[in-house]
């Protein structure tokens, strides 16, 4: 099983559930207000209420081929946009 | 009279939380109005300048001044950013400099209604249509940004196809704040003509509250725009130069128009602060979706740590100092 | 007349931004209150219906129509349960049938206060005691959905061990809505009978306030509501007719008791109201708690994508011109 | 070492504290406001302020014995009241 | 007379809503204020109280018992947590018994402030300097607590090297209360003394809003103060001893100063309760950061579970009560 | 590439940033409003007005070059103040 973890700014947040929706996840976790620094430079908490708001971080739990549907989905998204996703190993409780 | 205006100004309680707000920043307290507080307080401000609006529009009514100041608001938030983007785009790319450009054609609604309290502390009057001007400013300012990525920088574009027209549009008319302003705009006019005791009801929370919830907000406002000076080095000379020079020269391209129409002093104040201002939250939502390719450090951080900052402490006393000169008062 | 009300109704603040925010979800704004916001609003909502209740109910005392009002009140959310869950069990599992009945005995506060407001701008008055009413009728029903759930539906249970009558109990009196209503009742009686410059000076913040943040309040309530409703086609048409005539069906039962029992106009009205409307705080959460087996879903959807927007938009004004009709004016 | 993370609703936060507690785990760190999608449907912002509230990501680090009782004491409540929960390795920093 | 004002306090609104709030938690009910809304209001009171100071602070100017007072306030932040700290240090540590030192040294602004609106439902005047005493009396105490440490455990610390003078400075004269308390305090003296029209406006936010926002606040505070009550098992006996004792025998200190100023009634009180008061803001976030190796939940909870309630509850009208016996009426 | 989870008092989160920054960590993510329970007792909701506040979590995606450096200036504040840290696998999505 994989975990799959993604940031990225939360004004693309329906846009990423949408794509992690077509990939057929079993779920996801979505944690608002987050801040951070990127390769796009720093979103700190001041701008939260300005039109670029903060970050959103997602969570998905997924079998292995999801996640390649995912990749072709979300990827492209974030490429345009902004944001970064990172993998790792994970199994069921 | 001009040193009272500007005094008159930095003493009231709004533009003085926004110096504490600056304050701490630079003395580096630990102060901070966390998330979402500010927000409550930016959707608290449409609201009641909407609905304040709507009901005063409605006393008003649409005739005499009120379609050609609109329309001539609308021209301005079409004519700045194409002005804007030539100037901009002498050291700019074409992205960044629609970016820009959409940013100081469109509005601040927190500048429009600093100048508004400013007025009231002064006791000039102004009308509800301007709110309405105010409203109308922000989408055509968003679109020109688009139409001028998409005319200068066609080929450029590798992700391009993600944008379509619907979304752009939608974005342009139906974001957070254009759509509060004017709903609340729209509910202020119905309740003011059919329900005249939702009026009196409604006041404590729209009216009693409004410059004490500014002031708060002010504060919190000061905190940003100083956390954004240090971006500022960034941005180089260039753009420094034009967020401070930007506001006063599209300030008397309005006091122009205002002039034009013949406006009162209230609302004449209200068009070239409508003009001098530059947006910080629709249009840089727009931005960043509509053109990702434009650094939003660079929209952001003019429009939020320099004009801003520069309308509400210098330019609005300057602007009303020369409205007195040229306009005599009713 | 009749439309006269509806008009007054649809035209009031609070009316016009529930639309507004349906609006912002059907026309796909981004316009969104943050959590947690609309969470100060009904914590405040609350607080000061149970304040200004307490302080009437200190006025009017206890004699009189008070008691057998209140207990009308609780009878109504001990059978309204018992006779929803045998319509609801000819089509649902005895799990989402109870869930559902006990949502709608128990009552929504924000319709309640509401139908307040629309009272207040019709110049019809209305007595403290309701507010107690209202406060007594979320824990019965909660109660006997889990009681429905034990009777109907036994056997079927692998983890119903899990659940405590003394957490069902407490889940039922001391969740924070009822807790919340009914100590700032007991505050405003004791409030106003041993300090009245208390009373003086709560006044801006539980009285003035109110109406405008009742407004912003139903601002959210219209995009939350308006959310809901994509969900209720997996409720299916049963469940839609459900939602939309259990509250008028509610309405004229309560209607019936509050002639029995000689309320004048605006009291009948809120009995009606609390009769009509169902919960989406208290019992829901409890429900989540004591009959995890139940879809939220349904009982959420119902009552909150449907029933509420039914009774502050058409119910409120309906179930005023009948009691205009049925009872005299005072 | 083990880390495990727990989504579920957050009216059961209190129970699931409790059970990690009792499960001897060294500490757990408590996210709340957590929107997403998992097996029993939607959880959005939109809610947070009606009795269903917003879910609740709770993490735990702890060794692989206390992940044992762990799954004893945490997996019952999930079963009945719905959220997830997955299994990855870590090590201290 | 003491039965009476005891019970005037205990049954005014502030005071029942933290009760309300105990019993919340007591009872086991679910009822909770999210973050951010407690720290909304807590940022309010003290923008309100300051800015209310300060213009009570440029009517009443600076002579006469203000320097005096004030002075007083600051020698009384640096004895008492010296006093404090040679009893404490005879069962604790020093790193312990420095922060807690600290922590009864400084002030709880909202005990002030429900002492404040105690004097207004009494109808007891008192003067806007006593806000400015307590916006000084924060910052003296975290020094004393960190030269404590500093002369008492020199040896003893690791990581001490981590801690620099400027940074202890900075936490000191900068941390958010005392900022945004001496800035509104300003503030308020500015507008007072030139835009007497921004006075105005800010009332309905400043004042008329501030008894209710309290009362909301406080309600908060009782559910915090009761949540920490479990913790205090692990304080023991004698920091429960202390937390009781400590208030009363410093109420009596700030009155023996007061009687010696010649202050009347109102303004004894703010004294005594500003001496009697313990920090749970400013200094534990100080202690934290230089005195890591104290245990924050001790002095945390001993301010906040104990002598935060004690001093609500009972002392304010106690001390009240001696000071009406000591002190002729004005 | 490595994940590590960082979580403490969010006091002293500029001076935590400013270590990942020099640590020259590619990015990092912030949570605040965290709470739990760890070696030095419980953080809870509650206190998040007081003077103590909630704890922040943060997230670092970095190579294995970078975590060393992390250690060397990320542990002795984590050491001095308290808050834990741990390290995972991950890799690029
Ligand atoms: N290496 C990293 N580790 C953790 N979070 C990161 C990292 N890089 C980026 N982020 C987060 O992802 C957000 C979006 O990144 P970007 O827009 O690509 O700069 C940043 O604001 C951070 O919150
Ligand atoms: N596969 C998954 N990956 C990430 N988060 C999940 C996943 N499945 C469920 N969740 C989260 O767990 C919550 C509770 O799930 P449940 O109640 O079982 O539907 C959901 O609302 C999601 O926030
Ligand atoms: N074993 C653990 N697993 C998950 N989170 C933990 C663990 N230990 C501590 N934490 C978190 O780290 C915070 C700081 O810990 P400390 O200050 O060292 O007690 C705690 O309040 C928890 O939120
Ligand atoms: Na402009
Ligand atoms: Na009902
Ligand atoms: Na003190």
């Amino acid at each position: 099983m994989k975990r799959v973890d993604l940031i990225f700014s939360e004004r693309e947040l329906d846009k990423i559930c949408t794509a992690i929706d077509k990939a057929g996840a079993p779920g996801y976790s979505v944690m608002r207000h987050v801040t951070g620094r990127g390769p796009n430079g720093e979103v700190s908490e001041g701008m939260d209420f300005s039109g670029l708001g903060a970050n959103a971080h997602v969570i998905v739990f997924c079998g292995a081929d999801v996640l390649a549907k995912l990749r072709s989905s979300v990827r492209p998204i974030l490429k345009y946009y902004g944001g970064v996703a990172f993998v790792a190993e994970a199994e069921s409780f | 009279m001009d040193t009272s205006l500007v005094l008159q100004n930095l003493l009231s309680p709004p533009v003085l939380f926004f110096f504490l707000g600056v304050l701490a920043v630079l003395l580096g307290s630990d102060l901070d109005i966390p998330s979402p507080l500010p927000k409550l307080f930016s959707l608290y401000l449409l609201l009641a300048i909407g609905f304040k609006g709507g009901l005063e529009l409605q006393h008003s009514g649409l005739a005499g001044q009120v379609l050609p100041t609109i329309s001539a608001a609308v021209l301005m938030s079409l004519a700045v950013p194409l002005i804007t983007f030539l100037v901009l785009r002498t050291r700019l790319d074409a992205f960044n400099a629609a970016a820009i450009a959409a940013t100081y054609g469109s509005i601040s609604a927190v500048t429009f209604i600093t100048a508004q309290s400013f007025l009231g502390v002064l006791g000039v009057s102004f009308d509800g249509f301007m709110v309405a001007a105010l409203a109308l400013m922000e989408s055509p300012a968003i679109i020109i940004g688009l139409l001028l990525v998409k005319l200068a920088a066609p080929q450029e574009r590798p992700g391009g196809g993600e944008m379509s027209w619907s979304s752009v549009l939608r974005e342009a008319f139906l974001n957070s704040s254009v759509f509060l302003l004017v709903g609340s705009l729209v509910i202020g006019f119905l309740v003011a003509q059919y329900s005249p005791s939702g009026v009196t009801k409604m006041e404590p929370f729209t009216d009693k509250l409004f410059y004490g919830a500014l002031s708060f907000f002010l504060l919190d406002m000061g905190i940003v725009a100083a956390q954004r000076l240090a971006e500022l080095q960034k941005a180089g000379a260039f753009l420094i130069a034009f967020a401070l020079l930007c506001p006063p020269v599209n300030a008397l391209l309005g006091l122009g128009i205002a002039l034009l129409l013949g406006l009162a002093q209230g609302n004449a104040l209200l068009f070239m602060v409508l003009c001098a201002s530059a947006s910080y939250i629709a249009v840089p939502a727009a931005m960043r979706m509509t053109v990702p390719e434009a650094n939003p450090s660079l929209y952001i951080s003019t429009s939020l740590g320099l004009t801003f900052p520069f309308n509400i402490v210098v330019g609005i006393p300057a602007y009303m100092a020369i409205v007195q000169r040229l306009i005599p008062a009713t």
